[in-house]
């Protein structure tokens, strides 16, 4: 008869793709897979499939994959030994009392789970036909970064630079430098300019007189120098090289080479 | 979202010219500029969501088109143009199947645990598959699931809207089918409704998918 | 150039597609684009160089622009809007402790010369800090010394007073008046630190200060 060829080709199109699930058994993303897959072969909607008929063509597979001596993973095992138990509450009508979920409630959860591994594949499948960036659209191939320009800028504050300045003159105490001794006549080179001319004074004479060349008219020079040849004459007093006098307070100072005799 | 319009004392530049401005910024830029970034960069008192809205539709049926990306816009050819683009054509690495189911899934059911993708692919997912999704920067981590081991989660990002060409998360094909079909819910196997399954609609997620919608 | 018009068999697309196309490319084109490599990339019998011109002037007046870059073509941020690609972040540094010595020698010697500066500071004073000091435009030179080699002086600008809130150098305040503000430091000289720790009088430096402030 037709309709039994018919079951007679479906059942080799059931080994046939049974075995290839068999010989591909490394390809299958687990056991859920493996349940979608067969489930194709039932030619149903989803929603429709007989679980107690997936369940049957599960335990197959695994039965022959045993014959084939094909090692499967401990998941698809316990995949096998659920369904084994599924389908017997399925057959056996549920006994008064027995605690758990009925196998119709078991099989619809299987289904549903069936049904929403199936649902995902269709939307990512779907997704990946979207047009993709670099494939159907492209972003902008030259691209300014934003730079991020760090302009620096110093600063300093009238505080810094005097802070500065100090520094560099709290130094200088201890190391003179030439150009801040322009106007300034040391007691050494008062005391050189003084022993020269000393010697040669007998009468007495205005201080001031002995200051050297070009010191007595810059009232700055002069000051310093005035002081400096002070300091000098008291020195050479002290060795006793100069005498020198005073009529009065603020009177001018008087000196001259002190005499042999004296 | 409402653009922060800042009182100014500085007068914002006419909108034509901050059109011009965010087309100048949208042209530099190979990634999606967010608002915040258009308001980081333009005059103050700008108004940057009406600028690109009027360059948007400038756009609209030219070689190229300002296309949003979650909070962000970005300029990209037409897709109909894309057969011109050979060269440009970037080698994309092949995902495996896992990977791409993988994707699918943290995309339609985020947010989503590592445990939740297991059990609806019925089976382990391995570490590189994840660590794929992560690199390509098309998945991350979103909130922890307030339920006990406080689980990380994962969601899609920006570069994922951007990649696949959606606008936000709820434009996802076929997303209202499967949520109509209660395919999303998580639903837990029979016997098992004491375990930890969680809310079978997570609020989260609603709040995800939604918060793309609003804005 | 005139476009090489091959007869074809092939409709080519009305110009307006070209131009879609023609913007596509230069889009998405990682480098400016010939006109022969837009002919090789257009459909057949397409006229490149029209769909240029038309996209070129299309773009004019816009926030980019289309430009010839020598026998090709990009799209560029309008020169006006360059500003736009730049982040300008300004970090405000203290000048270098050299710099600032330098700078104070110039505003209390001018005008004066490197080696007196290096005199004063006993120190080399390097290229850079007084590069920098002219770079900032708070230095300037002064005229040459009348001395032999006649050497440049250093002298302080407007912009220097500017900064510094002083209507002229000579408003700097003198020594004792540093001192009298706490700025003198008791700074022993090198290999003297064992002398007295005290404050600073030194009969010298009063005159010194003193010659300062009369000058």
């Amino acid at each position: 008869m037709e309709q039994s060829q018919l079951d007679t080709a479906q059942s080799v199109a059931d080994r046939v793709a049974s075995e290839e699930l068999i010989v591909d058994v490394d390809g299958y993303e687990g056991p859920l897979d493996v349940l979608l897959t067969l489930s194709r072969t039932q030619k149903v909607d989803l929603r429709q499939v007989s679980i107690l008929q997936l369940a049957e063509q599960y335990l197959g597979f695994v039965e022959a994959a045993r014959e084939l001596r094909i090692e499967l993973a401990a998941d698809y095992l316990v995949m096998a030994a659920w369904l084994a138990f599924l389908k017997s509450r399925l057959l056996l009508p549920a006994e008064p009392g027995e605690e758990g979920p009925s196998g119709e409630e078991l099989a619809a959860h299987l289904a549903f789970q069936l049904e929403r591994l199936q649902a995902m594949r269709d939307v990512a499948a779907r997704l990946m036909a979207r047009d993709r960036l670099g494939r159907e659209r492209f972003a902008r191939g030259i691209t300014e970064d934003v730079t991020h320009r760090k302009v620096v800028t110093y600063t300093a504050t009238l505080l810094d630079l005097m802070q500065g300045y100090a520094r560099i003159r709290t130094k200088d105490e201890f190391r003179p430098y030439v150009m801040d001794r322009e106007a300034i006549l040391t007691l050494e080179q008062a005391l050189d300019g003084l022993r020269k001319i000393i010697g040669t004074q007998v009468d007495w004479a205005d201080l001031v007189s002995f200051l050297p060349l070009g010191w007595a008219t810059d009232p700055k020079k002069r000051r310093s120098a005035t002081a400096a040849t002070f300091a000098a004459t008291l020195e050479l007093a002290k060795e006793g090289k100069l005498e020198l006098r005073q009529e009065d307070s603020f009177a001018k100072l008087e000196i001259r080479k002190r005499s042999r005799d004296g | 979202m409402a653009e922060p319009q800042e009182e100014s004392l500085f007068e914002a530049p006419p909108l034509a010219e901050q059109e011009r401005m965010a087309e100048a910024i949208l042209f530099a830029s190979a990634e999606p500029v967010s608002l915040m970034e258009f308001a980081k960069r333009m005059p103050h008192g700008s108004s940057p969501s009406e600028a690109v809205e009027l360059l948007r539709r400038r756009y609209e049926g030219r070689g190229v088109q300002v296309v949003k990306v979650g909070q962000s816009f970005a300029i990209r050819t037409a897709p109909d143009l894309g057969f011109l683009m050979q060269r440009e054509t970037v080698e994309v690495r092949k995902l495996s199947r896992a990977a791409i189911e993988t994707l699918a899934i943290v995309a339609y059911h985020q947010p989503v645990t590592r445990a939740e993708i297991e059990e609806i692919r019925g089976v382990a997912v391995s570490r590189g598959t994840v660590d794929q999704l992560l690199e390509l920067e098309w998945i991350r981590l979103g909130r922890r699931r307030q339920t006990p081991g406080r689980p990380v989660t994962f969601i899609v990002t920006e570069q994922f809207l951007d990649h696949f060409g959606l606008e936000n998360a709820r434009d996802l094909p076929g997303l209202k089918e499967l949520r109509a079909a209660g395919l999303l819910e998580n639903r837990p196997a029979p016997g098992k409704e004491d375990d930890d399954a969680g809310p079978v609609v997570d609020e989260n997620q609603d709040e995800l998918f939604n918060d793309e919608s609003d804005t």
